[in-house]
């Protein structure tokens, strides 16, 4: 006991962390969902959610709701224990992986020296909840849209994990905050030194995350809902979670690796310091557009609900300004980092969607091509590059500035002379198939 | 798509004799999202390969021939709104015409004019319909959202002038019911004003994407041969590089008195169709500018009389309905209900090419090959 | 006494796994256990502080192995499998081989206690927590210095299982 | 339906009722390709007269080609609204149509169904519709067959032909030899009788079925 206890006490702050991030996050996944449908109705000219709260702001709670009181359906063929893990599983690794990610400079759960790996690692269990969860169902869309989701990651995760070598070899380090710091030490952030391989790990991350245009194991047209087809209730609203914490999960990482983590826009350049100012203004001006919009709401309670939500602004963006006052400076890069590590994850996050609603959908046998014929050769062309370039500037001394864009010019000659003896390959088949 | 193991299908068909050790059975629908309503598609598949098809159809069947025996001419107009739901117009003009040509009568020069411009109008509103689902069908979410938005300008001009938008019963027997309302013209042309940049618009979103070209270049490919073989019309035809459209082959209505062209292309494959279905559009919207411009005055009702006598005989009528050729072979025995009323559903004979179309196809391509046929199972099955 | 604790539960999980991985008789859930048997082993390494084994053990064998198992045992129908006898005639072999493994393995652990000569298997506890910082960096070094030709030996090898896996495997080439 | 129509009209018989001149008089120079006729026949009446009669006997060149092949098999040919209608032989449908298609270039066939006509001889009539992409030309085939007889299937001529027939087959009865699977195709395989023939009576379908699955007698 005195050592559960001893324990508790030694890590009071991770757990709380920990604490923070579970109960918090699907209420996030739950307005990332609402942004989603958000933005995708304003591409499609539409209004999206407006009725639950002034424009559907209350939409997540809602559907929390309407989900949790859901009746529970398990098919009578069903291998019940496994149906009931199987999103649990799911759920647990996305979360998981949020012990890893580096919000803050300090908010942090566990500072791992492969935190890189760790996220991956974890996030590779995560099919089984998908995989499982489709043969548990016992019916043959779910176990098609397993079996595809579970081709289609293994896949994927060669092309990815290539990628993120090419940003590991830059920062020459496994742990994540390590990775932030070294991108803070070189003064640039990795997109900029190896877009290759963020295009790559673009690409593949969409896959990885089943999203359109990669969504074959859920296209509604072909596989009813995929793995999740017999799934109903809370169970299905975890897969849902499960969906988009891993989306979250693939934006962090490529927020840490690729787009400098915490760190604001040209942060070693101290002549744009007014920079820092820009959360607290931001949330200021959300805070401003509500309370303009709290008038033209229909009846009270909305109005209120819009109030209350502009005052949460509010606090946030006084918040946002309140570091700058000097007893509290120590809070300054915390707070300061945590805002653009949300705003440079939803960014990406925002590419998802923007992917989403623009792209048909891949054929399975297009998708594997891409991946297999594609997007691997082109990693490993995309390494061997970022490999070279490192050894040409350290050993044979040439300037950085020199040998990464020499470099990555051969990296994009290599990928467009791929893609089109890709095409020729392709042309030639149907040729003779005709 | 449940796996069906060869016995458990109630009669042993002939198209799919007893599977092989490789092959297995999969059935498509008829509850499935992409079967464009209650169609059912036995599929034989030799891996991920398909070998063979088998449409099961008639879930919707409704006996419309049957009916017709019971009703007057008249009555029987309604009817034929439900069979192509989504092109009512169309249906409409085709039997109306029939009759007309039955009774020996003829629409009035006004009437046919603006026959000519509802139909046209709804021929887009059907070629909008089936991009967006098509497109829906192979991932892209988005189209159908601005396809349903110009569908919609079109139903109100439809709601506008007759009073319904679907199942519009627009025309008479004869000629119009209803004179066009104020600012039909201004609505029709504001419409196609807006509409030539649309179609630019969708075409952006879709002709030159990379997934989209890959997912229908190639695909449930018709030759010409085969496309005359299987009796198939419409966008479907033309796209096999066959030039023939009844609008140009035997004008009926106005349609002798514009410009237009006959959309075609070479390949046959699902991308053409799609390319044909966009040209179609365009000109269609063409046709309507022409026509808005001089719109005919005068009666919009021939003399027909009150009770419609047509003396015995018969007569074969087809227009180019969105789908196709929509054929009404109508017999009269001298009394006021037709004796036999046999309608040809373009949707039904086009279904037929699907088993050629896709064999030799993956799966997932069976989505597409249907989308492209545009059938509406509402006439599949009538 | 938490690492203790951590250590008893992972090694019970991984024994408990691995005997249900043999007396489960769907095949699946025989993985799933397989799964629960490498995830307790997995934090067995990390109670270590070998984190990089760890990570590695989770994305190899978890995510790597067994998906493509589970992959394979869903292709292939096994309800075959479920109405055969699973202990037959040749039980008594395996516990035979597992009594036998067993008195090596107590017997191995017993010599290297008493630190009889030649007798030193395992590595006098020198190593501490802190000193094993580092320790996928000396991995690396081990790797690809030290056993650089083993480890391309045994690369070449698995190539070679590769390539004869696709061409046995594949109807046509 | 109360009145049967009259069975056989002979071909120039004047047709008795109420006549809409009117209509078919005007129409003529006002479409001049709309309703185009099978073909272009000499011996048609240049201005067709004001009364009813729709019935025109056809002997055209066509028709001429028609019977030299196949004689007596070609029972009539007339012309209804200025749409060409070729009466054949059940038996030699299959002949007809392989010329047709080959030798007069009729490349579509449009539509086949039947009627029924339960006074006469041979109750049913087989109604193809053909199209001649060439000649711009439609054409109209009709065999007569009796309840029970068959008629050659044409679907080894146009593919099309599959579901017609099976159309037909499932609303008519009639059968088609060598069909390669004729089975109900709109209706479900356990239905019985054909709707569309005259006879068949929907509230006796109805009452047959109450008593069977409600064990009661219909109110109908």
């Amino acid at each position: 006991m005195q050592a559960v206890l001893q324990f508790l006490q030694a890590n009071m702050w991770p757990l709380i962390d920990a604490l923070v991030i579970v109960g918090v996050f699907p209420l996030l996944a739950g307005y990332v969902v609402l942004l989603e449908r958000k933005v995708m109705a304003d591409m499609q000219a539409r209004l999206g959610p407006m009725r639950v709260g002034p424009h559907g702001l209350l939409q997540p709670l809602a559907d929390a709701v309407k989900l949790m009181i859901k009746e529970d359906i398990i098919p009578e063929s069903a291998d019940r224990i496994i149906f009931w893990m199987a999103p649990v599983l799911s759920v647990t690794a996305g979360m998981l992986a949020f012990a890893a990610i580096p919000i803050g400079p300090g908010f942090l759960i566990a500072e791992m020296n492969v935190g890189l790996l760790f996220i991956l690692a974890v996030s590779s269990m995560g099919i089984f909840g998908i995989v499982l969860g489709g043969w548990a169902s016992n019916s043959h869309y779910s176990l098609l849209g397993a079996l595809r989701s579970a081709a289609q990651l293994v896949s994927y995760e060669v092309a990815v994990g290539m990628a993120m070598v090419s940003g590991l070899l830059l920062a020459g380090t496994l742990s994540m905050t390590g990775i932030v710091a070294s991108q803070a030490e070189k003064g640039i952030w990795f997109v900029f030194v190896a877009p290759v391989g963020f295009v790559i790990y673009l690409i593949g991350s969409v896959a990885e995350t089943n999203r359109a245009p990669f969504d074959l194991p859920e296209a509604e047209s072909e596989l009813v809902a995929g793995y999740m087809t017999e799934y109903s209730g809370f169970r299905w609203a975890l897969y849902f979670l499960a969906e988009y914490s891993n989306m979250i999960v693939v934006a962090s990482v490529a927020t840490t690796l690729f787009l400098g983590g915490w760190m604001r826009p040209f942060a070693s350049i101290h002549a744009l310091d007014f920079l820092d100012f820009v959360p607290a203004l931001f949330m200021l001006g959300v805070t401003g557009y509500c309370v303009y919009r709290i008038p033209k709401q229909t009846g009270k309670d909305q109005g209120f609900i819009l109030a209350i939500f502009a005052g949460s602004c509010f606090a946030i963006a006084a918040a946002l300004g309140a570091v700058f006052a000097p007893p509290l400076a120590f809070l300054k890069v915390p707070v300061l980092g945590a805002f653009w590590f949300i705003a440079k994850v939803m960014g990406y996050v925002y590419l998802f969607l923007w992917v989403r609603f623009t792209f048909p959908r891949y054929r399975f046998d297009q998708l594997m091509k891409l991946g297999w014929h594609y997007l691997i050769p082109l990693s490993i062309v995309n390494v061997m590059g970022v490999a070279t370039a490192l050894v040409l500037h350290r050993q044979a001394g040439w300037s950085s500035w020199v040998a990464f864009p020499v470099l990555l010019v051969v990296t994009i000659v290599l990928a467009i002379w791929l893609v089109r003896a890709g095409e020729r390959r392709d042309q030639e088949a149907a040729r003779s198939a005709a | 798509m449940d796996e069906i193991r060869s016995e458990g299908m109630a009669p042993p068909s002939v198209e799919l004799a007893v599977p092989g050790a490789d092959e297995i059975v999969l059935n498509m629908g008829p509850q499935h999202p992409s079967t464009h309503g209650v169609l059912r598609v036995k599929l034989r598949l030799d891996g991920e390969r398909i070998d063979g098809s088998e449409c099961v159809i008639g879930y919707l069947h409704r006996g419309v021939e049957k009916i017709a025996e019971h009703r007057t001419y008249t009555q029987f107009a309604p009817y034929v709104d439900r069979m192509d739901y989504v092109a009512a117009v169309s249906n409409g003009l085709g039997y109306c015409e029939a009759v007309e040509k039955l009774l020996g009568a003829e629409a009035t020069p006004r009437a046919k004019v603006v026959r000519t411009i509802l139909t046209e109008l709804q021929r887009i509103a059907s070629h909008l319909l089936w991009l967006g689902t098509h497109a829906l069908d192979l991932g892209a979410l988005t189209p159908v959202f601005y396809c349903l938005r110009e569908r919609e300008e079109i139903l109100k001009i439809f709601e506008k002038y007759c009073g319904a938008r679907l199942t519009t019963h627009a025309f008479r027997i004869g000629g119009l019911q209803y004179e066009t309302y104020d600012g039909f013209e201004h609505d029709v042309k504001r419409f196609c004003d807006d509409f030539g940049s649309k179609v630019d618009e969708y075409e952006q979103l879709l002709t030159g994407n990379r997934i989209w070209v890959g997912r229908t270049k190639g695909i449930g490919i018709l030759t010409a041969q085969q496309a005359i073989a299987l009796g198939v019309t419409g966008p479907p035809l033309r796209a096999s590089g066959v030039k023939w459209d009844l609008r140009k082959a035997m004008p009926y209505a106005a349609y002798d008195q514009y410009d237009f062209i006959i959309p075609t292309a070479t390949n046959g494959d699902t991308y053409d169709r799609y390319v044909v279905r966009m040209e179609e559009m365009r000109q269609s919207r063409s046709i309507c500018l022409q026509a808005i411009e001089n719109i005919p005055a005068g009666p919009i009702m021939a003399k027909v009389g009150k009770v419609l006598k047509p003396p015995p005989g018969e007569v074969y009528h087809s227009i180019e309905a969105p789908k196709g050729e929509i054929g009404y072979y109508v017999v009269s025995d001298g009394t006021t209900q037709p004796y036999r009323v046999r309608v040809r559903p373009p949707s039904f004979i086009n279904l037929q090419a699907f088993d050629t179309m896709v064999k030799g196809h993956l799966v997932a391509d069976v989505v597409a090959i249907i989308g492209t046929l545009d059938i509406v199972l509402g006439e599949v099955d009538r | 006494m938490m690492n203790q604790v951590l250590f008893y539960f992972f090694a019970g999980l991984a024994v408990l796994g691995g005997v249900l991985v043999v007396t489960m008789r769907n095949a699946v859930h025989s993985a799933v256990f397989l799964i629960t048997s490498l995830l307790a082993t997995a934090g067995l390494y990390l109670t270590l502080n070998a984190e990089f084994l760890f990570v590695v053990q989770i994305i190899l064998y978890v995510g790597g192995i067994m998906v493509l198992f589970i992959f394979v045992i869903m292709l292939v129908n096994l309800d075959v499998a479920l109405h055969q006898v699973q202990f037959n005639r040749q039980s008594w072999v395996a516990g035979l081989l597992s009594i036998v493994l067993l008195t090596e393995l107590l017997a191995a652990v017993a010599l290297a206690r008493s630190g009889g000569p030649g007798m030193q298997l395992l590595p006098p506890p020198a190593a501490t927590a802190t000193s094993l910082e580092g320790n996928t960096q000396q991995i690396g070094v081990l790797l690809f210095q030290n056993y650089v030709v083993p480890f391309e030996l045994a690369s070449i090898l698995l190539l070679v299982a590769l390539v004869g896996a696709v061409v046995m495997g594949k109807k046509k080439i | 339906m109360g009145t049967e129509p009259p069975e056989k009209q002979p071909p120039s018989a004047p047709e008795g009722g109420e006549t809409k001149p009117a209509g078919s008089a005007s129409s003529e120079p006002a479409k001049p390709a709309a309703a185009k006729p099978a073909a272009a026949a000499p011996p048609k009446p240049p201005a067709p007269p004001p009364k009813k009669e729709e019935r025109t006997p056809l002997d055209n060149d066509l028709v001429k080609r028609f019977r030299g092949r196949f004689g007596e098999a070609v029972r009539e040919a007339w012309l209804d609204r200025k749409q060409a209608i070729l009466v054949v032989e059940a038996a030699k449908l299959r002949a007809v149509c392989e010329f047709a298609r080959d030798s007069e270039k009729f490349d579509m066939l449009v539509d086949l169904t039947a009627v029924d006509w339960p006074k006469r001889e041979k109750r049913f009539e087989v109604v193809l519709q053909l199209y001649s992409f060439a000649k711009n030309e439609r054409l109209r085939v009709k065999a007569p067959t009796a309840d029970g007889e068959s008629v050659p299937s044409v679907t080894a001529v146009w593919p099309t032909a599959g579901w017609l027939e099976r159309e037909c087959f499932d609303m008519f009865g009639i059968r088609f030899d060598g069909h390669p699977g004729l089975k109900r195709i709109l209706l479900p395989d356990e239905w019985q009788g054909y709707p569309l023939r005259k006879d068949y009576d929907i509230l006796q379908q109805d009452e047959a079925w109450v008593r069977e699955n409600m064990g009661i007698e219909s109110g109908q």
